[in-house]
């Protein structure tokens, strides 16, 4: 009971704000209010004892991400954006598109039944996912370096003014 | 238990906004508010504002916060790293190494490439 | 009523569909780029609910999602900065205007 | 089985018996230490008047604020505006939930001893950026933009070197949990302020410029940026961010404390009182180099952050996995 209380809490501020950042006109407003969906959806990790991608969700995409596309935003728009026309003309197009798409995602959800394999999660599991890191994962490990090192040269040589 | 955990985190969250809260309240119901148009410009060290102050910034702002946010990700898996890597000995060590040398690189290619002047 | 998988999926199918109208409606790319992050936080929302529900035996979920935050920072990094070559360039971040490759 | 309404009660008690100690402890005594030592070391007095020896100063000042008209600019984002202080202020407190303050009896004193409570730290800690932006932005002031921007880009330069510490202390201990790491220390030279002392100085200037401090506080300088990202704020919302960057500090002090000295750890004295000691042994570093040091230039404060501190950190990870392992 307890639990989906919760879940709902954490479900509504992660949608509500979610729409702000979807519908809101003033872009600076976007993407501040991804913020409580950023950790409404850390909320969710934690209901689903992933506490340790709980907090790497604040710290990544709260603390860092967010500021990045703010940067941005401050660096491009001259401000709020509220000067130009944000939405497209495919406002109805993409809302029945979206519509169909939701309603085709929730009926594969429904109808299907989950099978369940043994077995429980461990209560804590940030040295799991450490140790997970280091033996059956060690390729993603290594890889994600690489995936890294790739972003920021490619970021770098992109953003940086030519000479 | 885990979810006791986070339910005193999720408490001290909301009693904290509150105790914020609280003196904003006292604010609005004590604070004079006094109707006067001058009082609502934007500082401006006295002068008359002109212009407006979303102006174009320097694109370091930018370059600083992408090798920040590539760096802050690369802790991801560090932390996990550091409480397991001891069972695992001279092994973890070398992928520690591979993985620090790696982002090392990249520090210096952002070095070599002006990405960390400010100037 | 006890908390199960469906709440998650359909929480998460809510947020994937929020963020698919941003990508489509937007003008601003850099509101594309927050649709693109809303989608990937319910990526990863299914990822650590399967991950609990139907396969709790290992952690392959949750290092997933972490794979998959890296990679949406990556993304965010290399987007941003297309976002702040277009603008440099075309002096615009609306998508609907840059459009030199037409000619 | 857990019995939930208790669980509730306590943990409103409890942080209600933490927000009391950092009011007191923080606020109250920790702004007239900071005025006292100033006045010490500038030579002069103080705060003297109110109260024996100036002891109720702060609060005088508190009652001051709360009366202080609260003015928007006409031109400010309302909403986000007035927003903006309570996220620094709330993220600035939340750190205090993983940090022990001492035994009682067999018990730890702390609101909750996170399994992943280093993780948490600086997840809180990077929360602040952004409610100094969003403060920055919404005043719609060249200055408060200006100090906002730079404030945020020194706050992101210096939590790497901060992580890096946090890291370099969790190798140590085998734990990311503050009170394990308290208990990985044992005895006066088995606190990490020797066995990691690089990480120790990394950690107390990555703190000093994560709370925007002398010789750090470009964002705010005076002389060129008015009050830098709070210009616009009056009366208590500008208290707020005040609160919040004291809240900040002094979680920095106790996280120091907890890391590198070991905490509550101490000879004859309760625990409570050796963690309060060691806490105002670093806070008094803290005031002592503000009141001593002039600013850094930001060009200086960034090549010192990426080009010392970051490298640095990383090889002393290198470092002590070389230690441990081989």
């Amino acid at each position: 009971m307890g639990q989906l209380a919760a879940f709902i809490i954490l479900s509504v501020v992660t949608l509500v704000s979610a729409v702000v950042v979807v519908a809101s006109q003033n872009i600076v407003r976007s993407a501040l209010s991804l913020i409580p969906t950023l950790l409404g959806i850390a909320g969710v990790y934690i209901l689903l004892q992933a506490e340790y991608v709980a907090g790497i969700q604040v710290l990544i995409y709260a603390g860092a991400i967010t500021v990045l596309i703010l940067f941005v935003i401050m660096l491009t728009e001259h401000g709020t954006g509220a000067r130009f026309r944000q939405v497209n003309e495919q406002v109805l197009p993409g809302t029945i598109a979206v519509a169909v798409l939701a309603a085709l995602l929730m009926a594969v959800f429904f109808g299907t039944a989950w099978p369940r394999a043994a077995g429980t999660l461990p209560q804590y599991t940030a040295t799991s996912i450490g140790t997970t890191f280091l033996t059956s994962a060690i390729l993603v490990f290594i890889v994600t370096s690489f995936v890294l090192l790739v972003a920021l040269m490619g970021a770098i040589v992109i953003a940086r003014r030519e000479r | 238990m885990l979810l006791v955990d986070w339910l005193y985190v999720g408490v001290f969250l909301v009693v904290g906004l509150a105790m914020a809260a609280l003196p904003l309240a006292v604010v609005w119901a004590l604070a004079p508010r006094l109707a006067q148009p001058q009082k609502r410009t934007t500082y401006e060290s006295g002068v008359v504002p002109f212009g407006q102050a979303w102006a174009q910034f320097n694109v370091r702002y930018y370059l600083f916060s992408l090798v920040f946010v590539i760096f802050d990700v690369e802790v991801i898996y560090l932390y996990p790293w550091s409480i397991v890597f001891r069972q695992y000995g001279r092994y973890a060590f070398f992928v520690m190494l591979i993985f620090v040398g790696i982002l090392l690189l990249g520090l210096i290619h952002a070095w070599r490439k002006g990405a960390l002047e400010w100037t | 009523m006890t908390l199960g998988l469906t709440h998650f999926l359909v929480l998460s199918t809510l947020l994937f569909c929020l963020g698919l109208f941003a990508m489509l409606t937007r003008r601003n790319a850099v509101a594309i780029l927050m649709g693109v992050e809303l989608m990937l936080n319910a990526a990863n929302i299914n990822l650590v609910a399967f991950n609990k529900y139907v396969a709790p035996g290992a952690l392959n979920g949750q290092v997933f999602a972490l794979v998959v935050i890296t990679l949406a920072a990556c993304e965010a990094g290399v987007g941003l900065a297309l976002v702040m070559s277009a603008y440099r360039n075309l002096e615009t971040v609306h998508v609907d205007e840059i459009n030199v490759m037409k000619w | 089985m857990v019995n939930w309404p208790l669980e509730i009660v306590r943990a409103v008690l409890l942080t209600a018996a933490v927000f009391t100690f950092m009011a007191v402890v923080a606020a109250m005594f920790g702004v007239l230490l900071e005025r006292k030592v100033g006045g010490w070391i500038q030579s002069r007095l103080g705060p003297k008047h109110v109260g024996p020896q100036g002891l109720l100063q702060t609060v005088a000042d508190t009652i001051k604020l709360l009366q202080k008209e609260h003015i928007e600019p006409r031109a400010a984002d309302r909403a986000i505006f007035n927003t903006a202080p309570l996220v620094v202020a709330v993220a600035g407190l939340m750190s205090w939930v993983v940090i022990p303050f001492g035994t009682l009896g067999d018990r730890v004193l702390v609101v909750r001893d996170l399994n992943i409570g280093v993780v948490f730290f600086a997840a809180m800690a990077s929360l602040t950026v952004v409610g100094i932006l969003a403060g920055g932005f919404a005043s719609n002031n060249k200055y408060a933009l200006l100090g906002g921007l730079r404030s945020a880009s020194q706050m992101i330069s210096y939590e790497l070197p901060l992580a890096m510490a946090l890291i370099a202390v969790a190798m140590e201990a085998g734990t990311l949990s503050t009170v394990g790491i308290v208990e990985a220390q044992a005895g006066w030279f088995g606190s990490f302020a020797f066995r990691q002392f690089p990480a120790f100085v990394i950690f107390l200037i990555a703190a000093t410029a994560e709370v925007n401090r002398v010789p750090f506080d470009l964002p705010e300088a005076e002389s060129e940026l008015v009050a830098g990202y709070f210009s616009e704020y009056t009366g208590m919302r500008f208290a707020l961010f005040q609160l919040g960057e004291y809240g900040e500090m002094f979680a920095m002090a106790a996280m120091a404390t907890t890391l590198f000295l070991g905490g509550w750890k101490g000879p004859v004295l309760p625990g409570v009182v050796w963690f309060l000691l060691k806490m105002y042994l670093i806070v008094f570093l803290l005031m002592w180099v503000r009141w001593t040091y002039p600013r850094y230039r930001l060009d200086q404060l960034l090549n010192l952050s990426w080009k010392v501190l970051l490298p640095a950190g990383l090889v002393w990870i290198l470092i002590t996995g070389y230690r441990v392992t081989f």
